[in-house]
C-alpha cells in the first residue's frame, strides 16, 4: 500500500511530462474516465459541492480505518480533477485525510482551481473530503 | 482594424496585456466593462490634487472637490435626461439602487399589496424584491417570457391588479440579450397608476438611455458596466417618487438636523446619500461619460450590434450549438451551449487561449430553470472588441470541440 | 523635519500642492486623510492589469482578481485581529456597516426592546438607529457624558436594563478625542449579555486595533480615513451574530440558490456582501494597511501624539481659547474655539493661508447641544503632519485673531 | 435710482482694487457692519437660511413694486456677503429679482462662496431672496 504522500508524488510526477497545456488538460479528462461508474441514485443534493458551476458528487465509506472516495460531474475537467482527488485520497485514514498537504494541486499545475472563485470545484471538494474524515473519525475512532 | 476602434483600444491598457501566454480577448463585458485610461487617470489624478470630503467643509480641497463632485451628478443628470440633479441618487451599484427602492418604496404600501418582477432578472432585481415582501407581507409575482426569450406582455397584463404597485424589468437581459419594450411596459402600468424601476445594468453602456422618453419611474445602473470604476453607481428617481420615499440609511450628509427628540432630513438627493460618498469614483464615472459621448453612444451600439450579427451568425453556422435569446432587436450579449460539451469545460480551455468570457447561471438562476439548463457560456461586446477578435473566438471555439469529441 | 517623517510626506503627492498660493497644510484628517501613492497606484495598477469581476468567473483574470479581492479580506482580518476571514464585511463605509448591523440585528428584536447610543456619537451612529427603532418600535436610549468630554459610565449602567439588547458606542469621538474604555464597556455590556458596536471609524488609523482583545461583537470603519480609497468600508461582526442575523441587501453575490419559491442565502462573509463589490477599492485598502504597517501603527500613533500635546499646549497659552475634550489619553483631534471669533469666518480666514481644517458641527449636532454651542474649528492629525505645519498654523490663527479685533 | 446692473458694477468696482486677499475680506467684514441693526427678534427659525455653517437670517419687505431685504448672520463674513446682496437686490422688482444675472459674485472673487457646498450661506442666501421675489410677485402682482 501506497500513502497519501507517494500517490500524490507519482501523480506530480505524471503531470511534469507535460509542457503544454493543452496536454495536461487532455490528461485530466483522461484520469475522469477512469473514474469507476457512479450510479445516478447517488446524484443526490446531499452528496453535491454546493457553489462550483458544474455539478460534482462525492460520497464517502469508512472500512477497517480506511476512507474510500467516490464521484462523478458532469463538467469533464471537473471529473478529472475529482478523480485525482480520490485516487489520492482513498484509502488512507481519515487523520490522514485530516491532516494531508494538498500542495501536491500547486505541483501539477492546478493552483489556478485552488482559487477561492467559487466557480470551480476543488476547494469545494477538498473540504468535503476533509469533513468526510472529520466525521468518520468522530464516528468510528472514539469508539474504538 | 478600423483606424478608429484602434483609436478607441489604445486607451485601454489592459488589451495589451497577455493571459496564459496568450493576447486577451475580453468577452466579459457584462459582468464588468475594462477602463480606459482618462477613467483610471481621473480617479488618480483625483486623489494626487483635490482629495477631500465633500459637503461640508470650507477649505478649498473640500469646496473644490464638491464642485466636482455635483458636476459628475449634472453629468449623469445630462447623459439619462432627468429633469433635475435632485433625481440622480449616488449609490455603490445596480444592486444597491435596487435594494434603495426595494427597501423604501415598499415602506408606503400594505399587506397584500403586490410587485412584479419578471423571469428574466438578475438575481439584483429579484431577491431585494422577495426580501421586502417577505418583510412587509406583500406578494411577488411573476411576469412570464416566451421560449424565445421575450417578455410575455399578455402575461403581465394578466397578472396586473389594482393592488399591484410597482413592475420591475431589466432594460436588457444579461443573459439573452432581449431588449424589453419599456415603453410599452411603462405605457401599461401607468395606466394603472404603476410605477416601473428599469434595472438598466445591461443598457446603459449600449443603448442612449433618456429616461424622460422612456418615462420609466426608476432606473438603476452602475458605473464599473459603463467604463467607470468599480463601487458607484446611479439610482434615478422621479421626484415625486423620491419625495415621497423615506429615507434608505441615516448618517451624515442625509440629515438637515439631528437631536435624540427628532431629525429632520435632507433635501433630495441627498436625503438618499447617508456617509462620505465615493467622490473619486463619482468624478471617474463623469470621466466615462465623457468617454463614450466623445465616441457616441449611437456609434458604439452600431459596433456592437455589428458585432453581435457577425457573431451570431458565425455561432449559427457553426451548428451542434443552442442560441438562447431572441435574434433581432437584442444587445450585445449572446449566450449559447455547445452540444455535450460542458460550459465550465469550454470556458476552462478558453481561458488558456486567452480568452475572458463567462460561463454559468449568471445571476439568473429561475431563467436557467426556465430553460431546463444549469448555465451557458456567455460573450459580451463592448466598444473596444473587434470583429479580429471573434474570428479567433470561433477558431478557438473549433479547437474546443475538437478536443471534447 | 526627521527624516523618517521626510520619507512618509514624500509618499503623499498632494502634500507638495499648493492652495490659494499657500502650501497646503492638511489638519482635516478626521474628514479624510490623503492616500500615500502606493494606494493610488494600487487601485490604478488594478485597473490596468486586472480588471474584472470577482467570484464567478472562470477566466485568468477574474480568478486573479477574486485572489487579490480575498488576500485583502485576509489582510483586513489581521490587521484587526479577528478571528476569521467570515467576520470580514465589505461594505462602503462606516455608515453603510453601521445601517447594516442596525437594520440587520434589530430584526431579531422585539417591540420595546432599547438600544443604547452615546450622546458624543457622530450622526452616523444616531440617525442608522431613530431609522430602526421607529421601524421595529424599540426605544433609543443616550448614555450621557460629562463636561469634560469622557462617557458617563455610572450613567450607561443606570439606564441598562434586560430589555437593552446592543449598545453603540464610538471608540474615539471624532470631534472630542476622547477615547472611550471599550473595555470597560464591554465587560459591563456582556455581563448583561448585551453585544457592542464600536465605531472605529477615527480609531482605526490611529491606534493599534485588536478585536479579539477588545472583545467587541461588531467593529465599523472606513478605508478612507485610514490612507486607503473612498466607497470602501469594512464591518467586523462576531460569526455568532453575523450567523444569526438575517441579510441586509439582495442580490448577486449573497445568495446560495435563487428561485420564486424561495431563496437561499450564501455562507458568510458573502451573505451580507450583495452586488459586485469594489474591488479594486478593496485591493487599495490591503495596500493602505501595508502603508501603516511598514510605518508601524504604534509609532503613528507616537508621533501624532507629540503633535497633539504640542498643539494643546501651545493653544492653550495663546488665550482666549475654548478647548473640548479631555486632556489626557486623547486622540489627535482637537476641537476649539476662538472666543468672539465664529469658526466659519476663522476658517475661511485660514484657508486662504492654506490651511485645511475643519468647522462646523462636526456631524455631531446633540454633542453641540450640549455644549450649547453651534460648532467648532476642528484640527486632527494623520502620519504626515508636522511640528513645523502646526508652527505655521499658530501663527496663522494669530494672524486670524489679530484681523477680527 | 440704480438698477440691479449698476449696483453691482459698483461693487465690483470697489472690489477690482484689492489684489490680496486678506485687504477682500476686511472689506467685506466692513460691509458687513454697515448693515442696519436686525432685531433679536426677527432672528426666528423661518428667518433662517438652513444648511449652512453660520447662522443668518434674511427678511424681505415689499412696497410699491420694490422689495426691500434686511438680514443678519453671526458670522462676520457672511453678514458681509450677506450686505453686499442685500445692498445689490434691495429696491429692485420681483422681475428684476427673479431674473438678475449673479455673475457679479465672480467677478467680485466670491465664486468659492457659490460652490454647492453647504457649508456656507451664499447659495442659500441667493435662493431664499429669489423664493421672496417669487411669492411677493404672486401675491400682488397678479392682484394688480
Ligand atoms: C466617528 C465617526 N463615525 C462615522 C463616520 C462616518 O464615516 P463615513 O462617512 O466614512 O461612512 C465618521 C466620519 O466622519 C466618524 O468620524
Ligand atoms: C441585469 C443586471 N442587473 C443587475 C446587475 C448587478 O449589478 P452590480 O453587481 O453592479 O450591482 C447586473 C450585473 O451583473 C446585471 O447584469
Amino acid at each position: 500500500m501506497t500513502n497519501i504522500k507517494e500517490r500524490s508524488d507519482e501523480i506530480a510526477a505524471n503531470f511534469s511530462v507535460f509542457d503544454d497545456w493543452l496536454d495536461k488538460y487532455n490528461y485530466i479528462i483522461e484520469i475522469g474516465k477512469s473514474l469507476p461508474v457512479f450510479e445516478d441514485a447517488k446524484k443526490s443534493p446531499s452528496n453535491l459541492i454546493s457553489g462550483c458551476q458544474s455539478q460534482v458528487w462525492i460520497t464517502a465509506e469508512y472500512r477497517d480505518g480506511q476512507i474510500f472516495f467516490a464521484g462523478d460531474s458532469d463538467a469533464l475537467i471537473t471529473k478529472g480533477i475529482a478523480s485525482i482527488l480520490i485516487q489520492v485520497l482513498s484509502g488512507a485514514s481519515p487523520n490522514e485525510i485530516i491532516n494531508c498537504d494538498m500542495s501536491f494541486i500547486d505541483r501539477i499545475g492546478l493552483r489556478e482551481h485552488l482559487s477561492p472563485t467559487r466557480a470551480n470545484g476543488l476547494n469545494g471538494m477538498i473540504k468535503q473530503m476533509k469533513l468526510y474524515a472529520i466525521a468518520f473519525k468522530s464516528k468510528h475512532e472514539t469508539i474504538i | 482594424m478600423k483606424p478608429e476602434l484602434q483609436d478607441i483600444r489604445s486607451q485601454f491598457p489592459i488589451l495589451n496585456r497577455e493571459v496564459n501566454g496568450k493576447k486577451l480577448i475580453y468577452f466579459d463585458n457584462g459582468a464588468t466593462t475594462q477602463k480606459p485610461i482618462g477613467v483610471i487617470d481621473a480617479e488618480s489624478q483625483y486623489y494626487k490634487e483635490l482629495n477631500s470630503n465633500v459637503h461640508r467643509g470650507v477649505h478649498f480641497l473640500s469646496t473644490q472637490s464638491t464642485i466636482a463632485f455635483e458636476n459628475a451628478r449634472k453629468s449623469v443628470q445630462q447623459f439619462i435626461n432627468a429633469r433635475s440633479e435632485n433625481e440622480i441618487i449616488f449609490t455603490k451599484g445596480t444592486t444597491e439602487s435596487i435594494n434603495l427602492v426595494a427597501q423604501s418604496f415598499t415602506s408606503l404600501l400594505q399587506k397584500g399589496d403586490n410587485i412584479i418582477v419578471s423571469r428574466m432578472e438578475h438575481h439584483s432585481n429579484i431577491v431585494p424584491w422577495q426580501l421586502a415582501c417577505k418583510g412587509r407581507g406583500l406578494e411577488l409575482r411573476v411576469a412570464e417570457i416566451t421560449s424565445d426569450g421575450l417578455l410575455d406582455l399578455q402575461q403581465l397584463a394578466s397578472i396586473i391588479d389594482d393592488r399591484t404597485k410597482l413592475i420591475g424589468i431589466a432594460h436588457i437581459s444579461n443573459v439573452l440579450g432581449t431588449i424589453n419594450p419599456i415603453k410599452e411596459i411603462v405605457a401599461m402600468a401607468h395606466s394603472n397608476n404603476i410605477p416601473v424601476l428599469v434595472d438598466g445594468a445591461q443598457s446603459v453602456a449600449h443603448l442612449k438611455i433618456d429616461v424622460e422618453d422612456l418615462d420609466c419611474d426608476f432606473f438603476a445602473f452602475s458605473a464599473h458596466k459603463m467604463y467607470g470604476s468599480m463601487g458607484v453607481g446611479v439610482l434615478y428617481g422621479k421626484e415625486k417618487w423620491l419625495e415621497k420615499m423615506p429615507p434608505y440609511q441615516g448618517g451624515g450628509e442625509m440629515i438637515k438636523n439631528v437631536s435624540f427628540d427628532g431629525t429632520t432630513f435632507n433635501e433630495l438627493p441627498f436625503k438618499f446619500e447617508a456617509g462620505t460618498p465615493n467622490v473619486a469614483g463619482t468624478i471617474a464615472l463623469s470621466e466615462a461619460i465623457r468617454f463614450m459621448q466623445a465616441i457616441g453612444i449611437e456609434n458604439i451600439g452600431k459596433c456592437e450590434h455589428e458585432l453581435t450579427n457577425y457573431a451570431l451568425a458565425k455561432l449559427t453556422d457553426m451548428g451542434n450549438i443552442n442560441l438562447f435569446g431572441p435574434i433581432q432587436n437584442r444587445s450585445s450579449v449572446i449566450s449559447f451551449l455547445l452540444q455535450n460539451i460542458h460550459p465550465y469545460d469550454a470556458g476552462t480551455l478558453l481561458d488558456k487561449m486567452g480568452i475572458a468570457l463567462r460561463t454559468g447561471t449568471h445571476c439568473a438562476e429561475p431563467l436557467m430553470k426556465f430553460f431546463g439548463i444549469n448555465g451557458t457560456m456567455r460573450i459580451s461586446f463592448a466598444a473596444y472588441n473587434s470583429i479580429e477578435e471573434i474570428d479567433y473566438f470561433l477558431e478557438s471555439l473549433h479547437k474546443v470541440k475538437q478536443i471534447f469529441e
